[in-house]
């Protein structure tokens, strides 16, 4: 019989705890944000889809050498890379780097891989679109368009 | 206008049409505001924001909602049987009405005042069980049986204590009439300041949770169990009546809690109550009582179907019993 | 290690082909060779020892399939691994009324490689649809099949890998 | 996945009911057959394969580089350990020596998704008991780790941080500073979890006694992580076979008594704290140096080698047979979850539908990872 009053007591008195706990959160400030119009700030770090790099800032020239690396060691196969030999200029010229997001698992291989560090993570999130034509990125193009 | 006034008063079906249409407007609204409620404070008590999308701070939101469900195709299982499964939501909301109908919302504002008030509300709330008990079966699906049978044994069970402890109330009044009972706590003497009573209000809320099907007596609806419940197979404005019957199941038992126990439309302290100030004490205390079953419901996780069953059995029943026995033996003492 | 000495000396009595391995290399320390018959004995033995099941699995190699099993122990670090030759037809005897555990991953066995486990029960598909019944996906090719002697550690062999011949165009693109 | 299932009701009082592929209980595509007498389980058969991708076919036919992306795939709610396992395997393998401070990486990495695993485990349980609130307070928790980690590693939950030889990139001060602000911070908030779900007396009632575990079940089936220990097992791959510089640390092995749900449950709660203890100890220690052995690509040699890790849901363990080329000829994936729910069927039998939904959820299942 003692125990039926204790098991209402200590029941009730937990019940009673997890109201207090509750109650506090409505006190405490909301820690979500309302998305669209308002945006944490994501980390510079951020490994999004794979960007080609400038020679340097004021020249929209690339550093790849169309080693294929990147390509080859890529395990879902998105990237194409095709290169052409020009005359007067030293090794191949890239003329194809298209890169298939949707097959992507950003898994950086791609980046690791490439000797002459032509590849980089790009920071944008937001990346939604109507078709799946709209993610076949054409980085060169890409590039020239920065 | 004086014309329209006459015909009114005239044809007294005319009368009871508007004054039920009237009603049904104060049960839709009552579900907006409710449901409104009930989104914000879940979000507060979870840290997020809850509806902000429309309107300010989103309260369009339930209308919003409200407009959708409407708009919704209202979906019949193949094999379901189709007259129950359209007469269920119907037969839930309709006695929400009713009872509507029979709450004094002041001294001067109620729709029908009935000298059995009491046993009428009670009567009329039994009807819920049916509907689900119909939505249930006729949907032909397991999961909703599920949910339509643990209802019926659950709200079977939790009559009895909701009776036990009004009882006791009613034994202290010598009346069946709302309007007596709230008249008998005029003042600052609400019932639920006597000990035994407010032993009897503790008792009530919790089996009147029980009885509305609300946290953490879902079992009808308890969603990880059976998906749904008993509305699983409602989609369109079928879910939307059994949503709305919900809210105002609720608001019916908090004005009951309010009405028996917290002295309805009397103000604290003796404070003036006119028809308009009546009716704002009782509604804030109902809302308050509401207020606190959605609390309720945010923080605590489900009770299994056999623990729903030893609640009643095993505590509330004799509590409430016990309970009637001392307020029998008080009343006749003094 | 009392405990590895202790199933060591168990399993040669009951005249299991067991060897200790060397556990920074292969990652478990006692390698049983079994054969088809032996197996329901051996986990039978393992049982007793307070083993626990870790997986059971199969090899596509040239004679047939070669079923690995692998046990570890709660107290102690023990994992023992243990290979057995499935014969010409494919079937091994089951462990699964011994082990519980081993249904899913015979059941799963069975999908990949169509190992037939003779005395299992219940071989419906697991992890395939059953449309997928006959697919075997693991199978290997001809081509790529090798013996089973090619996918046994040699005993005593460089730990090292083999760094991998450059390609041309690596080599372009170093230069 | 099989559509027949192996009950044949004759009994008329008996009735199929599918609990799932699409249930809010079975956390993901993984369906139940249960065979119904009332509302009591009298048979169970679960059903695997909805999400099922043939990862070990994809590791034959790509070099073992090339799978690695993979294995956070798995497991996406506690991916580093499937990625620790995977390149602790070819290091073991090919005797790759891994900078110490990669290795303090990896083991502050892993456990920081370990207590970001378990909060999720524990607010889906919760959840699966008809509580919405604690789900929402983990995720809150949750939200520093993975923000931490995300600075760090660049991703948010499938992160493939780990390189054979090391890590990717070393950490800054800003993370250390972070994940310590981080420990302050979430000790403070396990007593609430406490308050609110360990003592409440409904959470205790649905779960005391509920899908008893014994340990020679655990045995037979190969249970393991909290779902071994909950039933008072002491067995951690983390103390019993260290890799990686877990022998360096000092922390305990939360065990239960009665391998109950709630015993489950609470082996989670308190190895939070021992996860923190964890991270604490390896951020004091951290010692300098590079973060990545210089990098070579190899051929597997020939044979086999295995390798298990402990991850949020028991022991992983991945057993790869080389053939002297760069694509593994085989590689088995053993994941925790696959053996704990087999053991359903034997635990649940004859259980109400309420106690399942109960038991099931305090296995912490991850279906991706099941089904591979």
């Amino acid at each position: 019989m003692s125990g039926y009053f204790r098991d209402i007591y200590t029941g009730g008195k937990s019940l009673l705890i997890g109201l207090g706990v509750t109650f506090k959160a409505i006190i405490k400030p909301v820690v979500t944000v309302q998305y669209p119009r308002e945006k944490i700030d994501v980390t510079p770090n951020i490994r999004g889809h794979i960007e080609l790099v400038r020679f340097d800032e004021n020249d929209s020239r690339h550093n790849c050498l169309v080693c294929g690396m990147c390509a080859k060691n890529c395990p879902c196969g998105c990237l194409t890379v095709e290169g052409e030999k020009r005359e007067g200029v030293k090794g191949k010229v890239l003329t194809v780097f298209d890169y298939d997001f949707t097959k992507c698992s950003l898994c950086g291989i791609c980046v690791e891989s490439c000797s002459r560090t032509a590849l980089t993570f790009s920071s944008e999130y937001e990346l939604a679109g109507f078709s799946r034509q709209e993610f076949h990125f054409d980085l060169i193009k890409r590039l020239e368009g920065k | 206008m004086q014309q329209i006034i006459d015909l009114i008063q005239t044809y007294s079906l005319l009368r009871m049409l508007i004054a039920f249409l009237v009603l049904i407007g104060i049960v839709f609204l009552n579900a907006i505001v409710m449901g409104y409620l009930e989104r914000k404070i879940a979000a507060r008590i979870q840290r997020r924001w809850g509806p902000m999308e429309i309107g300010v701070q989103g309260w369009l939101q339930m209308i919003l909602d409200g407009v959708k469900m409407l708009a919704k195709q209202l979906i019949v299982p193949r094999d379901a049987d189709r007259f129950l499964f359209r007469l269920a939501p119907l037969l839930c909301f309709t006695p929400v009405v009713m009872i509507f109908a029979a709450l004094p919302f002041s001294k001067a504002l109620y729709g029908i005042n009935l000298h059995i008030g009491l046993i009428y509300i009670i009567a009329m709330a039994s009807i819920n069980v049916f509907a689900i008990l119909i939505a249930g079966w006729s949907s032909n699906n397991k999961y909703s049986m599920f949910g339509a049978m643990r209802s019926v044994a659950q709200n079977i069970a939790y009559e009895i204590p909701i009776l036990l402890s009004l009882l006791s109330v009613v034994l202290t009044t010598a009346s069946f009439d709302l309007q007596k009972i709230v008249e008998a706590q005029s003042g600052w003497l609400w019932f639920a300041v006597y000990p035994n009573l407010f032993v009897a209000f503790v008792i009530y809320l919790i089996a009147g949770c029980a009885e509305t099907n609300r946290a953490p007596f879902d079992l009808p609806e308890a969603e990880s169990e059976l998906t749904a419940g008993f509305h699983t197979e409602y989609s369109g404005f079928g879910f939307g009546l059994f949503a709305v019957a919900e809210y105002g199941n609720l608001f019916i038992m908090a004005s009951i809690a309010s009405i028996m126990f917290l002295g309805g439309w009397n103000g604290p302290f003796g404070l003036a109550s006119g028809p308009l100030m009546g009716a704002f004490w009782f509604l804030s205390k109902v809302f308050v009582l509401m207020l606190v079953m959605i609390w309720v419901r945010w923080t605590y996780p489900r009770v299994r179907f056999d623990q729903l069953m030893n609640l009643a059995w095993k505590y509330l029943i004799p509590f409430s019993l016990v309970n009637l026995l001392i307020t029998a033996f008080l009343v006749k003492m003094i | 290690m009392s405990l590895m000495k202790n199933t060591l000396d168990i399993l040669k009595s009951g005249s299991f082909d067991v060897a200790e391995s060397d556990y920074k290399k292969c990652g478990y320390h006692l390698e049983v060779k079994l054969t088809e018959s032996q197996v329901r004995d051996f986990a039978q033995a393992m049982l007793d020892c307070g083993f626990y099941i870790d997986f059971v699995s199969a090899v596509h190699v040239t004679p047939c399939f070669q079923v690995v099993y692998q046990f570890a122990h709660f107290d102690e670090a023990c994992r023992i691994n243990a290979k057995a030759m499935a014969n010409a037809q494919g079937e091994i005897p089951t462990i699964c009324d011994i082990y519980h555990g081993a249904n899913w991953h015979e059941r799963e066995t069975h999908d990949f490689y169509g190992v037939v486990f003779t005395g299992h029960a219940d071989l419906r598909t697991l992890l395939l649809s059953e449309e997928d019944a006959d697919l075997k996906p693991l199978l290997k090719h001809a081509d790529k099949l090798v013996n089973v002697e090619t996918i046994t550690r040699k005993s005593g062999g460089d730990a090292e890998m083999k760094p991998v011949k450059k390609t041309k165009e690596e080599q372009t693109a170093a230069e | 996945m099989s559509t027949m299932t192996k009950f044949e009701t004759t009994d008329k009082h008996r009735f199929l009911l599918n609990m799932g592929p699409q249930h809010p209980a079975t956390h993901g595509v993984l369906r139940v057959i249960l065979e119904m007498d009332g509302e009591y389980a009298m048979g169970i058969d679960p059903v695997l394969g909805y999400g099922h991708r043939m990862q070990e076919k994809m590791a034959e036919s790509r070099t073992w580089p090339g799978f690695y992306p993979n294995t956070g795939r798995m497991d996406y709610v506690g991916a580093m350990p499937f990625n620790h396992g995977y390149v602790a395997l070819i290091e073991r393998m090919a005797g790759i020596e891994v900078p110490e401070r990669a290795e303090y990486i990896r083991v502050i990495t892993s456990e920081m998704n370990r207590i970001a695993s378990h909060l999720l485990g524990i607010g889906a349980y919760v959840l699966d008991l008809g509580a919405f609130t604690p789900i929402l307070y983990a995720f809150d928790d949750r939200e520093d780790i993975l923000d931490a980690l995300e600075d760090i590693t660049g991703s948010r939950l499938t992160y493939c941080y780990y390189r054979v030889g090391g890590v990717l990139k070393d950490i800054d001060d800003t993370f250390i500073k972070r994940t310590r602000a981080f420990i302050e911070n979430f000790r403070k908030r396990i007593p609430m979890y406490n308050d609110l779900v360990t003592g409440n007396v409904i959470f205790i009632k649905r779960t005391e006694g509920v899908g008893i575990i014994t340990a020679d079940m655990a045995r037979r089936y190969g249970a393991t992580g909290p779902t071994l220990r909950g039933s008072g097992i002491a067995y951690d791959i983390r103390k019993s076979e260290p890799y990686s510089v877990y022998s360096h640390f000092d922390f305990d092995i939360p065990t239960g008594k009665n391998g109950d749900s709630l015993d489950r449950y609470y082996v989670r709660i308190c190895e939070l704290e021992q996860s923190l203890r964890i991270i604490e100890q390896a951020l004091d220690k951290l010692p300098d140096g590079p973060v990545l052995a210089k990098p070579k690509r190899a051929k597997l040699q020939e044979g086999d080698c295995s390798f298990s890790v402990e991850t949020a849901r028991g022991v992983l363990t991945y057993y790869l047979v080389g053939d002297g080329s760069e694509v593994p000829y085989k590689l088995k994936i053993r994941v925790p979850s696959y053996s704990n729910l087999s053991l359903l069927e034997e635990m649940c039998t004859g259980m109400l539908i309420a106690d399942l939904v109960s038991a099931m959820g305090s296995l912490d299942l991850v279906i991706p990872e099941i089904d591979r």
